[in-house]
């Protein structure tokens, strides 16, 4: 961030450089952030499929277009305005420059296209928690202001070099390395608010508040959400690591992909055998459970994968696995309704995972500093930033999700709920009945090899006596 | 040993090709990206059908681009076509991730057509169309406006990375392709009022938008294929800026069109359109993405939607039938990316350097170039598909396309009814928890 | 492949450079094989849909969960011990130091990220053709032992420079560049081994052992699953040229590309054509075909696609794609149940890729030296060496297989099997039925365009009356 300014857009062509070194080196990292970018990119379809499968079919078309929405609304917004306020110098409580990129030198470009995806990302996880049951044109609003001022203000304080939880006090600065907090704790606290003021959907508790399971309409498409965002946020993490031209450099951020691997491979693995094992649970190899708790701890080492060793992470993604399905169960038992476990997967890895950082980093952690004071300095700091970003975030939030409620725009009515958005609101059901089906016989259950058999061969004829005809 | 060698140009030219090589690949997943899109817009009968057309896509393009297409398009020779590397013979090192990135945009260019002419087409017909596109029409076109010697590159006009040379010849093969197919039995009925076909699965069309918005931004990203000067970098990532901001712009407004306009549509937010919208944002962009502001980009991103919701519903009152709206998005779009080039660029346009004479010549240009392009690419593709059309090979017979592609030419229905079911007593609507505890009983 | 990679690995040790540039160089080979490592670490995800397409929906979370959770296992195994037994100095035979990552030098991360999503991808290749009949515990153990040890003992002989393939005899070491025996052989081999002990699915022959065919549930899975293949091992490969920094490396990796689609092309189109045309085949083009005729032909150049011409890799692709319909057909003939044809496609395209190799490597083989001396020791030298990797895998994978076998933990019960296993052992039915439908009308076949406009206008005038009631 620190850009010893160079150049702007504008006259970016001139091919003589003294500074021959430089000019690669500038290189280099500009394409690091723009391909790995636009992998982080990608993990927009991760959030969009994870959803879909989550939900009933009759709300299938509302989730996907709620996700491309937000990646598009949060470009505009981050745009306008939400780069400025995050990274426009300014006060340590906000930046100041930089609105419409106006001014923006050269190398700001693909630091603004990283912190963008970025942006997005915290934009999405919200998304899961209210689904099927808020109104579109609320989620247009919340989205963009969460992209334009929430998150970009938060990440001012930790990200920018004026802010003040990034200058910190002597001995102590905030460690936030990709994002634990300020991505998925800003995102997984938006979430917590949202379903609180939305309230569960109808039949998600019934009359003597016990929860009822809705089940997703589709696993496969889970699966291939998660898939994506174990790709994209293995990724993420690795595009922090924002220069790349230091000694060592890339066996760090080699190290961080190793690290996320492994605390995904903790969390997924821990989850999977608390929810088989524990004797109150399903005993399931539960696939579902499997994938939360991936993302759990890929989430909770955001903030640390840079400087623990890789046993650490995979300690830390275990225990983040273990306290997924606790929060899990003290959601439910809180009769808050989060379709997706969007608050127990990101609240909890961005609140585990800055206390995890304060923990086993290898250089300024408790344990490794042996609990003097420069290291709980550096623990307090943290917890306190922690604090005070969960506290703006759910402050900012809350009052904004009060308005919508208040003004009627918060949630759809019972009985739009009840059969479903996709048709009166988008006019696309997801799976068009008529739309289905061939003349050929084969939708009865018809024992398949037969009436293939009894179809092809006069299908053959007909059709090669066909052709044969039109080419004479 | 290495630590002698001269390190500043090999760095240089090794970086170079290494970025062009990853984001080749990424724009090749875009492949996968069309497949989808198209595979959830079309009913479920025809699935297997389109899914093989837009994988074989792939290896024809690699074929035919490897044997003919690069030798046309980058062989030294006149400036109408080139002549040489035939099969890449005698084609230099350096040549290869050359080849490889226009491979991937040749590809491009030829599966744009199977969206338009979906669930009526005769796969033999289907082989020679996408082999004669990426082997002949579209390398010509590459060879006069993007290699040294072509005539369009004498001039002084620009498109970067392709809203003429790929989209608009993707998408005026696809009109004629579309006009000389006909329209799908059922599209218009007797008084020639368009009925709508739903696609077979929404989440299927949204994944292919989500891989093929992923996919153009490594395309428009990868065009600047210097990344090594100075600035490079920055460059490339102002791109990045601009594909997202005509990405938005376009999404958003043909979001808000369907929404709003009284007589387009049921006035609902509609995915479909939204995912159309941001590719034809992203399309027109791709002639300027390197040389224009990013408010530029938006304004031009969201001129492109509206130009795209215009030429839908053009061609849907010719009654010509794209299930894709595949020419609207790449020829709509196309043809105002390569017009607002002129307009927006802040280094050459007409409102940056004060209405010089040049700044209007290049605008010319790019007229006269949009022009030539899409003239060829109709007589081509026109005659080819006529031909085809004369010896019987381009529709598949009236019970085929009535009954569904999958079975009869693919032996492949998408979703076999035998394979679905469970024997748990699931299948009805039972309370799921019931049946799992039922289930731990056991 | 991994000559150069080691020896970056193994010299690189020291923190102090005092060539800046050499750090530029190290750092763009280290951000190219994080970059590519990450592409092909999605690969995973191509692996889990062409698996869940073409199995029945009644196993699709099954089939899921297993490919989420041995990428997980893989990263765990392969940390703990695999890398140390692959990469890990050591004697010919196997490697010793570096458990647990410890002590591993800087440069060494990047290379465990590329070798680990190597591994995991060896083992992926086994869960199609054990599908729809293997015990989730069984899959766990069988990941787990081929990611740390199989697999890795293998690569150590041919990949590190302590191996006895790679050291060789004088005139000849083995060549195999991405693995086409190692990673395809060596999974190939292990579906070969588990799907013999398995047995096949109930159903899959007749009393008169005839085949029937089972077809797969989502054929857009397969394509889906095939296309994000195509993508993965094309990077793959591309991935396996280690270094960058050399004069004219990045041509090298653009010809590893441009070989490897052509082969891909190759074995697709042959196979499509075989199939349409063949008298006794089905005359269908299909779809399935065409997928596995690509990833055969791309997976049978692995082991030359750095030192070919691309119209040999055409013509490797194409023999690939003829010789995967007879291995298929053979395999049949066997009555070996291979639901996905992964024998058929990776130990076909292994073997073949090896003598390929020999065949028509422009330095070394058989055809460019005009079949002398050295390259007839080379083409030996091969040979065996694909000898012992096959034969090393099925001994031991044939053991492991054999206790799981025998102590029962190897196959389902009948019951599960013909009910399936997503219910019983997964607790989430792929599509549950209960999540399907919404209430508005369109489920039966009425008119689509019809009762939309019936919907839409009554359901707005309710909608806003609603909104209006609300605010009051």
């Amino acid at each position: 961030m620190s850009t010893s300014g160079i150049l702007i857009a504008s006259n970016v062509t001139s091919t003589k450089n003294p500074w021959q070194l430089n000019t690669l080196e500038y290189n280099v990292i500009g394409i690091f952030h723009i391909v790995t970018g636009l992998i982080v990119f990608f993990m927009q379809t991760g959030f969009a499929f994870l959803e879909a499968g989550s939900v009933r079919s009759k709300n299938t078309t509302n989730i996907l277009i709620k996700n491309v929405v937000d990646m598009l609304i949060g470009a505009i917004s981050y745009w306008a305005v939400g780069y400025a306020f995050a990274f426009g110098d300014g006060n340590t409580f906000i930046g100041t420059k930089y609105f419409l990129l106006i001014n923006l030198p050269g190398p700001g470009y693909s630091f603004w296209w990283c912190n963008y995806v970025y942006a997005a990302t915290a934009a999405s996880i919200v998304s899961g928690a209210v689904a099927e049951r808020i109104k579109f044109t609320s989620y247009l609003v919340y989205s963009a202001v969460i992209t334009s001022f929430i998150y970009p203000i938060a990440s001012h304080w930790a990200w920018d070099p004026h802010g003040w939880l990034m200058i910190g006090v002597p001995g102590a600065s905030y460690q936030d390395f990709s994002g634990s907090s300020l991505i998925h704790g800003v995102g997984g606290m938006c979430a917590l608010i949202g379903a609180l003021f939305l309230g569960p959907r109808l039949g998600r508790f019934d009359k003597n508040g016990n929860p009822k399971n809705l089940p997703g309409h589709t696993v496969p498409f889970v699966a291939l959400g998660g898939f994506i965002l174990a790709f994209g946020l293995i990724t993420f993490n690795v595009s922090s690591y924002f220069r790349v031209n230091g000694s060592l450099d890339a066996p760090k951020i080699a190290l961080i992909g190793i690290n996320s691997i492994l605390a995904g491979s903790g969390g997924a693995i821990v989850a999977l055998f608390t929810k088989r094992l524990h004797p109150k649970l399903s005993n399931h190899w539960s696939l579902l459970t499997c994938i939360n708790g991936l993302i759990t701890g890929i989430a909770s080492v955001c903030a640390s994968c840079n400087s623990i060793y890789p046993w650490a992470a995979l300690l830390i993604g275990a225990i983040a696995g273990l306290t997924f399905m606790v929060w899990s169960w003290a959601i439910l038992k809180f009769r808050i309704d989060d379709p997706l476990d969007a608050i127990s997967v990101h609240l909890n890895a961005g609140i585990w995972g800055m206390i995890a950082q304060s923990l086993f980093n290898f250089k300024t952690g408790l344990f490794y500093r042996h609990m003097d004071k420069t290291s709980w300095l550096q623990f307090g700091w943290n917890m306190l930033g922690l604090l005070a970003i969960l506290t703006w975030t759910s402050a900012t939030s809350g009052l904004m999700f009060l308005i919508l409620k208040k003004t009627g725009y918060l949630r759809v009515s019972e009985e739009i709920e009840i059969k479903g958005l996709d048709v009166p609101i988008h006019g696309e059901p997801a799976y068009p009945r008529i739309s289905y089906g061939s003349g050929w016989g084969i939708e009865s259950d018809v024992e398949m090899d037969t009436s293939v058999l009894m179809l092809l061969p006069s299908d053959n004829e007909d059709n090669e006596a066909r052709v044969v005809k039109s080419q004479n | 040993n290495t630590t002698t060698h001269p390190y500043n140009v090999v760095t240089n030219e090794n970086l170079n090709e290494v970025f062009h090589v990853i984001i080749g690949m990424i724009v090749f997943f875009m492949q996968a990206g069309f497949a989808f899109l198209e595979a959830g817009s079309i009913r479920s009968k025809n699935t297997t059908n389109i899914l093989v057309k837009n994988l074989m896509d792939v290896f024809i393009g690699a074929v035919s681009f490897w044997a003919i297409g690069y030798a046309l398009a980058f062989g030294k020779g006149t400036p109408f076509f080139g002549t040489e590397y035939f099969f890449l013979i005698g084609l230099p090192l350096t040549g290869y991730s050359y080849w490889w990135y226009h491979y991937v945009y040749a590809a491009t260019a030829s599966t744009i057509v199977s969206g338009a002419v979906a669930e009526r087409t005769a796969f033999g017909g289907y082989l020679i169309y996408s082999s004669i596109i990426t082997a002949f029409i579209y390398p010509i076109v590459v060879h006069w406006a993007w290699d040294p010697q072509g005539w369009l590159l004498y001039g002084v006009g620009k498109d970067f990375a392709g809203s003429s040379v790929v989209h608009c010849v993707g998408g005026v093969t696809s009109l004629t392709g579309a006009f000389i197919l006909g329209p799908r039995i059922g599209r218009f009925d007797e008084n020639g009022k368009p009925k709508t076909i739903p696609g077979h699965t929404v989440p299927l069309v949204a994944l292919g938008g989500f891989i093929l918005i992923f996919g153009l931004f490594g395309f428009n990203v990868g065009s600047q294929f210097r990344v090594t000067f100075y600035g490079g970098g920055p460059v490339a990532a102002l791109i990045a800026v601009n594909t997202a901001m005509a990405c938005s712009g376009g999404g958003l407004t043909a979001l808000l069109i369907k929404r709003l306009h009284p007589k387009i549509g049921g006035n609902s937010w509609s995915l479909l359109v939204c995912l159309n919208g941001s590719l034809a944002g992203i399309v027109s962009i791709c002639a300027s993405c390197n040389a224009v502001y990013p408010w530029a980009a938006l304004l031009i991103g969201a001129i492109a939607a509206t130009a795209y919701v215009c030429w839908s519903e053009i061609f849907l009152r010719c009654k010509i039938d794209d299930p894709l709206d595949a020419a609207a998005v790449h020829m709509g779009a196309g043809i105002w990316g390569v017009i607002a080039q002129p307009i927006f660029n802040f280094k050459t346009s007409i409102f940056y350097t004060g209405f010089t004479a040049l700044s209007w010549a290049r605008f010319g240009w790019n007229l006269l170039g949009l022009g030539c392009i899409i003239l060829w690419t109709g007589l081509t593709s026109g005659l080819m598909f006529y031909l085809l059309n004369k010896f019987g090979m381009f529709r598949v017979s009236e019970e085929i396309e009535l009954k569904g592609l999958d079975l009869p030419i693919h032996g492949e229905p998408a979703y076999p009814r035998a394979a679905y079911g469970s024997g748990w007593g699931m299948d009805d609507d039972y309370d799921v928890e019931e049946s799992i505890i039922l289930l731990k009983q056991r």
